[in-house]
Parts: structure tokens; C-alpha cells; sequence
């Protein structure tokens, strides 16, 4: 379970980016984080995995509040949670292949099973061909899908997706999401972060609006708008 | 930390050397440019030990004997003196030997001498070469409670000189020698330095995605060990092989010239190995994780 | 005008990403690029202000042969271009105001003409608050907005802009939209590379399909998919 | 290129140094500490250099006199000897100050000139010294021709030791500090190879937006620039005081040891300012545009 209870986010020039905003995931939910540009969407996914410090407030992940968290341990919370990055963080100097294997080789799996594990998930974001490949022989889809895949190699309880599909074309973008729906069905919680308005439409999943640090809106099975107020 | 976690810090060391080629190259090579400095300062500091060291054991000390002694008595007397603590060696020199010296000694005005064959005044004495020349003073004292001794000379004040202008030339090329050992390590460690900087963004990468700060340390101080195990390699090749020929040519240069002589080459390159791969691989080491601590803490 | 006649594109590692396409685009077109990830929309961007150099064929831009274009003349073909990178391209020692006036004193303009300008594109893209922060202060959207105010404060007679809606909102998105038209109706020739089917199904404008480095559909006023294949 | 132009390369480049505090510092140390070693080993350069000289104007030709001769005629002998080219000064030293010299140098064996005092066997003589001590051989070839004199002695193997012996102090000092000039210059564009390497990225961001390759390095030559500046003025304070104090010990420490002067602190520093800031700066803008040219082509 995650929850954040009170929590304020100010950054040091002064932008207040989340100003107290309690929000509760139980495990196995799928929620869209949804907002306009600046909302502070990626500042909570960055709170919940310790990328900011929390001015005020608790944020509780699995039971333990992470806000008081000891800085050794912080690596462990980060690898219980896969996180597709907005800006997608690809190490340059290794191929997709290690990119991926990366994310393994930190907790110390064995070689057997990275061997094992890392073309499944290449696989399933269709970059087999790519894996030789450095990152910036990739196209932007292409490196975006890298990291989702590495996000997803650790098999994590918690996947964090910021605005993984905003690179990718629409037939991907759905091939991705059912990936995400699979594994939210074997138990995983899932966060994303998006903008896709097809995608939080058609998903009917719990929608969760932040605008201007504050959250407006959480709704059960909800839409990206909230009273079909179309474009 | 699994068996299999030291090979993987020990590929991607190597693997992260021979990817970021413009940087190995730039880092390797600025360590070995500082670690010549180092290696060529401790050669000329090691020759000018050896060198005053040389001079300081060519003091000596004249031990004149009484007129008329039985060549007896003399050889108990030199038996007597190298018992002495603190004498290195006696060596006996007749009255007739020391005019002959002084004879040459004199050269141009060696004609002063004329007619003194004769009647030489001068002493029998014994040349005493001194373990310590520092011990001087107190040999001297020793030496003269033995009988049939009519005077000690050990030219006090040149001593004095020697020791004086030998101990400026250690402690000034120490000093110098250390100050040089500080800007090398402190160069090396800055290359180092530079190079994690340009590398901030990958350590960040790897503990956002869950790394552990040693997972991210390990593969930095495989290739910080590498660096320097490289880097002191080539400098202590280059420095030999410098040392053989600028010896060889000191040595043409020199012949007859000074009583300096210059280190044998084995004992020179012996100890740079050592001190050049210590310096080397601590400082990679050491250069690398305190570059690290600033940008590991996210 | 651009023409791109025959043009075909191998990287190094012996992917062939364009192949053998030709494409005629008139002055104040507006064109959409679409095809999935990887088919090699950014590479043909690539090779219009020649980050890549082409391997056959001509490309034709106002008139001169830009595969002939000597070194010293680049800077100026990437001047007359306004383009809005897939990954950005901030540079992150400067402000946002210093990001977007560099591309104005490349071309020396004066103090003045940048001091007038930069404020007047920066409000376009409703950055005017964040004018002083640098690019890792801002959020993905923010970001992508500043390479978009870049692209147009020298107000290029040729606008290309690769996925620059990908990380904005719906709303922004249309905002930006009616940016890009407005400048389309005072003569700018817009190319734009986008996955967004809303965007690309509304606006009813060229559409340039590419496809696994060939053009496979070229549209007068197309929408997303060809015939009416929805999701 | 607008004045407007300039004026952005001089604040680019000192913004750059600015807002990378980590890489500028790293930088600015490294080439202090590079030049350093060039400031260090060139004071010591020009100090051996000075001495040699010293050593060798100490050098010195004796013209021993026939016996008898007048006051007047010794007193045109020694204009004569002053006018022959190459001669810088000339002493006159009587046969009585000769035995008192030889009375006092010989010291300990003194005792072997009494009785010489009534009838001196030494003769008169004129103490000269040289322009250039290579010399020598010319001088006293000129020297002899003069009427008057007996013979003309100048420590011939005395003079080409100590001429070769100053040659090899010469070279080598030269070839050290030609060796440490190319191994600073290496390390300081090396350490700007590196902070180039990481900024690689914004030099390609640049070139896209449509910079040229000029307005790409203006910012970097003005960095450049600076980086030698402070780098060479820092230096030069560090080496002003450490020479300052390291001279005074040095002093204290050879009160009446050897014959060598150190050089006066102004000479040093003045010298030192003008080799530093030349070497600094140029590196800095070279060693920039080298760095840049890799990156600058896309
Ligand atoms: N390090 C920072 N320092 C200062 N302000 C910041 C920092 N990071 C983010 N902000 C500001 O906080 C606000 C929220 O940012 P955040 O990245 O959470 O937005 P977002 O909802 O993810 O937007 P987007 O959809 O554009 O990615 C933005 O206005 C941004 O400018
Ligand atoms: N430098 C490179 N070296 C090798 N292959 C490359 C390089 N750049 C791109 N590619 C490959 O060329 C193909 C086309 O890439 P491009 O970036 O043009 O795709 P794209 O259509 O823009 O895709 P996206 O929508 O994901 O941005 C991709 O398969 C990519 O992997
Ligand atoms: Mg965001
Ligand atoms: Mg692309």
C-alpha cells in the first residue's frame, strides 16, 4: 500500500509544487496520475522513490514511512519499485541489452537468470532486434520502450510509468498498456503519469488529477476529463 | 558482496576504460605525466644522496705519530686505531710517502720543496677513514689517548662545511621532492576528478534505477586501480630507459671529472616500481571515491 | 521548398533507417510525419539540418542542395530551420530566457531585438514565470515547451518539430497546435513528426506516413490511419 | 564579428567558469600546480645557472714576475694587463703578501714555510680575472707576449673540470626543465581535454541550434584565457613566497659555506611572471581549440 498523508513539496527557488496532498493506493490498483503540464505529477513520482526529500508530511510505501528512511536503505525502496522515467535515463555507454541487465546485476541476481530474464522483457516492448544497440542509436520510441522494459525486469510489486507512452506511436502506446494490464492483474500496483487521453479513456481505471500541486479530482473508473467537457 | 558482483565491478572497470577512450586516454596519460615528475625528482634526489653520501665518506683524519717509532710499534699502533669505534679503515703512510704526495699534490710550487728530501720533516701517519664522519669529533678524542700519537687533524671546519652543504642538499631536495609528490597526487586525483564529473549523470542513473553507493564505487575503483597500475607501468619504463642513456651520457661527460658516481640503474628502478605504483594505484583509488561522494548522494 | 529525391540513410552499425524515399513539401505547407516507432521520422529530420550526413540521393532546401553544403555553411542552413528536438536539447547551465535568446545571438541579433523577442515567445508557451529557472528545474512538459519557444524565436521560414507535444497536456497540446497554425498562415513551412492521432485527426492537414524507412501513404488532408482502421 | 559579439564570448566565458564551480576549480588547480613545477624547477634553473657563473668568474690567472723589477715598471705592466682583451680585473700581489696568502691557506702544515720568511723564494705577481673563463688559453697567450714575466699559470685541468663540470649542471638543468615544461604543458591540455569531454554535449546542442564553430569557441578562448591568467597569477605569489622563505633558510644555512649567491627575489619574480603568464595562457586558448575541434564537428 502507498499513501501520502500532508505531503508538501517546495522546491529551493521557492516553487511550491505539491502543497499538501493525501492520496491512498492500495496494493493491485492502477491509477492514472493525470494534469496539466507543471502539475506536480512527476514530483510525487520522485518523492515516492526518494529523488526529493519531503518537506512535510509521510509517505508510507509497504508499510514503512520513506521519508525517514536512512539514506543506505534508499536503494532497496528504489528496487522494489520499477520506474519508467519521463526522461527515460538510459546509461549511454551501454547497450539495451545492459541497460536493461543493469537494473538486475544491482540486486545481485545471478548471471543465469539475467540471461534469462532480459530478453522476456525486450521481448515484450518488441526490441529484440535492438538489443546491441546504444542508446543513441535509438529512436525516441526505442528508448523509451528500454525503459519500461528495464523498469519491469525485477518483476517489482510497484511500477511508476511517467508518461510512458509519450514517445510512442498509438498501436505501441496500447501494446504497452496491455503489458501493464497483465502484470497489474498478477498483483503489481501501477502508477502512471500521462497525458494520453485515448489511453485513460478507454482504460476506465482510477483517475487522479493534479493541478497546481493539489490533487482536484479521484475518481473510481474515470475519464481525463472530468464532466465531458471534450476538446 | 558475491563473487559474481567482484567480476562484474571488475568487467565494467575495464569496460568503462576502454569505452570512454578520449578520457582514459587524457586521465592515463596526465598520470603518467605526474607521476614522471615524481619518478625523475626521486632518481636526482636518490643520485644526490648517493653523491654526499660519497663525499661525506671521503673525510678523513690524519693521525701523525711520534719521530723514530720501531715499524712494530706502528703495526700494533694501526691494530690499536681500527679498533677504535667508529674508524672504518687505516690506512699507514710513511714519511717519505706523504712528501712524494705532497710533492705532486703541490705541483706548480712543488719547487718549494727542493732540498727537504733530504732532511723531511714530515711525520709518519695514518689516514683514518671514518664510519660516520658526524662521529668525528669524539673518534678524535679516543684516538688520541693512545700513546706514541703526536697529533689528530680531521680538518674540523671542513668537515663542518661538508656536512652543512651536504645536509641543504638532502633536506632541500626532499622538500622539493615532497612538494612534487603532493603536485602529482593532487593533479592525478583533480584528473580523476574531472573524469567522475563527466560522469555525474551515469552515477546518478545507476542509483535511481537502485544501486547500492559501493555497486556504483566498485567498477570506479577497478578502473581507479587500473589507472594507476597503467599509468606507473609506462612511467617507470620511460623513466628507465631516460635514466640509461642521460647516465650514460653524466658518465662520458664525467670521466675524471668528480668523484660523483651515479646510482646503478637496478637499484634505481627497483625502488621506482615500488614507490610509483603505490603512489599510482592509491591515488586512483582513493582519487576516485572522494570525486564519487559528491554526486553518489541522490 | 524541400525536396528529399531518392534519399536513403544506412547508420554505421548497417541499419538502413531511410530508404530510397523521395517527398515534395511547397512553401507554408503543414505536414504531419507519422509512422511507429522507429520508422525513421527523426532520421529524415536529421538529415533536412544535417546532424546525419545522407548516403544517396539529393535533398533539396530553398533552392540549394544541402547534401553538397560545404562545413562553414551549415550553421546557417540550421538558422533558416526552426527545430524542435525529440529529446529537447536544452542546454543546462542557462536559463531558460539564456537558452531561447542563444539561438538568437548565434545570429548576432542585437541586445535589443532579444531583450523584445525572447519574453514575447517565452509567453507563447506560458513559460513567462519560469524564464529564470534552468532546465533541470523544470518538468517534462515545461521543457519540451522551451525547445518549442527555441524553434521560433528567430522566426524561421521553415518550422520542424519532432514529437513536440509528447509530453504536454491535451489543452497545451491544442495551444500549441494553434501556434504552429497561426505561424503556417504567415508563410512558415511547418513539418512536424507527432504520434498523437487527436492532433493529426483534427487538424486535417498533409499527412506523410513513413514506414520502416519508406513513405507508405502521402495524404492531401489525411487523418491518422488511412481507412478508417480505428483502435 | 559585432562588438556585441565579444562582449558575449567575455561573459560566456566567465559565466562557464562560474556556474561550473566543480570543473573550474578542478581546472584552475591543476594547471597551478602544473606550472608550479615549471616555476619551481625554473627558479632552481636560474639559481644553478647563477652560481655556475660565479664559480667560473671566480676563476683566476696568476702572472708570476721576473725578480727585481720597479715599482713603476710593475705599475705599466698591470695597465698592459688590463687592456689585453678578455682580462676584467687585475690585482697586484707582492712576494711578501704571497707568503703570508701561503702562510695562512697552508694552514696546519704552516710550520714547513719557517725560516722561508728571511730569504722568500716567491716572487711577485698579478692576480687576474676573466671575462669568460673559456677564454683562458688566448688571454694568457696575449698575457706572456708582455715583457717581464716569468710564467703565466691559470689551473688549466682546474678550469675545463670546472667549465665541464658547469656544462653538465647547465644541460641538465635545461633538459629537466624542458622535460617538466612539456610534461606541465601536457597535463594542463589534458585537463582541458576533460572539461571540454564534459561539456561535449552542449558544444553538439550549439552547433545544432545553428552556432558557427567560431562562436562555439569564443566562449572557450575567453575561458581558456582566463584559466591561464589565474592559474599564473596564483602560481606566481605561491612561488614568490616559497621562494622567499626557502632562500632565507638557505641563506641562514650557508652563512660563510660556499661561495654561492642566490638571486635576488626581484629578478626571480620578475622573470617568473612574464614565463608563467605566457606558458598559462597559451595553453589555455590552444589547449581549448585542440580539446574543441573533436566535438565541434557535428
Ligand atoms: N528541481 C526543481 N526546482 C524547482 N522547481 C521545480 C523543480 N522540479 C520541478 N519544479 C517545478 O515544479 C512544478 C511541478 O513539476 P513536475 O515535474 O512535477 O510537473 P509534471 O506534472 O510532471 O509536469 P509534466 O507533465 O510537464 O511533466 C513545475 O512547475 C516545475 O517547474
Ligand atoms: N545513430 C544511429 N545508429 C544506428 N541506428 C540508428 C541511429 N539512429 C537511429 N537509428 C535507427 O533508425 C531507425 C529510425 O530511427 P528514427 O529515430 O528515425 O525513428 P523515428 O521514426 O523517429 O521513431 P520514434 O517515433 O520512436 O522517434 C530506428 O530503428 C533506430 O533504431
Ligand atoms: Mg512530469
Ligand atoms: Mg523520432
Amino acid at each position: 500500500m502507498i499513501e501520502l498523508r500532508n505531503v508538501s513539496k517546495k522546491f529551493a527557488n521557492g516553487h511550491v509544487a505539491l502543497n499538501n496532498i493525501s492520496l491512498n493506493i492500495d496494493n493491485g490498483e492502477f491509477v492514472f496520475l493525470i494534469g496539466s503540464s507543471g502539475a506536480g505529477k512527476s514530483t510525487i513520482i520522485k518523492l515516492l522513490m526518494k529523488e526529493h526529500e519531503t518537506d512535510s508530511g509521510k509517505i508510507i510505501v509497504q508499510g514503512k514511512d520513506i521519508t525517514k528512511l536512512k539514506r543506505a536503505q534508499i536503494p532497496y525502496l528504489r528496487r522494489s519499485i520499477g520506474v519508467v522515467f519521463q526522461d527515460f535515463r538510459l546509461l549511454p555507454d551501454k547497450t539495451v541489452y545492459e541497460n536493461v541487465a543493469f537494473a538486475m546485476e544491482v540486486t545481485e541476481a545471478s548471471a543465469k537468470e539475467i540471461r534469462r530474464q532480459v530478453p522476456i522483457v525486450l521481448g515484450m516492448v518488441d526490441l529484440s532486434k535492438k538489443s546491441k544497440q546504444y542508446p543513441h542509436q535509438l529512436s525516441g520510441g526505442e528508448q523509451q520502450r528500454v525503459s519500461i522494459a528495464r523498469a519491469m525486469v525485477n518483476g517489482p510489486s510497484i511500477l511508476i510509468a511517467d508518461e510512458p507512452t509519450g514517445n510512442l506511436d498509438p498501436e505501441m502506446s496500447w501494446e504497452i498498456m496491455k503489458l501493464f494490464n497483465e502484470i497489474n492483474l498478477k498483483g503489481t500496483t501501477i502508477i502512471m503519469a500521462t497525458h494520453d487521453l485515448n489511453i485513460v479513456n478507454k482504460m476506465k481505471k482510477r483517475v487522479v488529477e493534479v493541478s497546481d500541486g493539489v490533487i482536484v479530482r479521484d475518481e473510481k473508473r474515470g475519464g481525463y476529463f472530468s464532466e465531458n467537457q471534450n476538446l | 558482496m558475491k563473487i559474481r558482483t567482484s567480476k562484474f565491478f571488475i568487467r565494467e572497470g575495464i569496460g568503462s576504460l576502454r569505452k570512454n577512450k578520449t578520457m582514459s586516454a587524457a586521465s592515463i596519460s596526465s598520470v603518467i605525466a605526474a607521476l614522471l615528475v615524481i619518478g625523475i625528482f626521486f632518481i636526482i634526489v636518490l643520485n644526490v644522496d648517493y653523491a654526499a653520501s660519497n663525499l661525506e665518506s671521503q673525510i678523513e683524519m690524519m693521525v701523525y705519530l711520534q719521530d723514530g717509532l720501531s715499524e712494530t710499534i706502528i703495526a700494533s699502533m694501526g691494530e690499536e686505531l681500527k679498533s677504535v669505534s667508529g674508524v672504518k679503515d687505516v690506512q699507514f703512510i710513511s714519511k717519505n710517502q706523504a712528501l712524494m704526495d705532497l710533492n705532486e699534490k703541490w705541483g706548480d710550487n712543488a719547487y718549494l720543496l727542493e732540498g727537504l728530501e733530504g732532511d723531511n720533516p714530515l711525520p709518519d701517519s695514518f689516514k683514518v677513514t671514518l664510519i660516520n664522519p658526524s662521529e668525528a669529533g669524539s673518534v678524535a678524542l679516543s684516538v688520541s689517548s693512545i700513546s706514541n700519537i703526536e697529533r689528530v687533524v680531521y680538518g674540523k671546519e671542513e668537515l663542518n662545511k661538508l656536512l652543512k652543504a651536504t645536509y641543504i642538499l638532502r633536506v632541500g631536495s626532499l622538500a622539493i621532492i615532497a612538494i612534487l609528490i603532493f603536485i602529482s597526487v593532487f593533479i592525478i586525483s583533480n584528473t580523476i576528478k574531472l573524469t567522475v564529473y563527466a560522469r555525474r549523470r551515469e552515477i546518478s542513473i545507476m542509483k535511481y534505477v537502485g544501486a547500492t553507493d559501493q555497486f556504483v564505487r566498485g567498477p570506479f575503483i577497478v578502473e581507479g586501480v587500473l589507472l594507476g597500475l597503467i599509468g606507473s607501468i609506462i612511467t617507470t619504463i620511460l623513466v628507465a630507459i631516460a635514466y640509461y642513456y642521460s647516465s650514460n651520457f653524466i658518465k662520458n661527460q664525467m670521466i675524471g671529472l668528480l668523484s660523483i658516481e651515479l646510482m646503478p640503474m637496478k637499484t634505481v628502478v627497483s625502488s621506482l616500481v615500488l614507490l610509483l605504483t603505490v603512489v599510482g594505484i592509491l591515488i586512483g583509488i582513493v582519487g576516485s571515491l572522494l570525486s564519487l561522494r559528491k554526486f553518489i548522494r541522490v
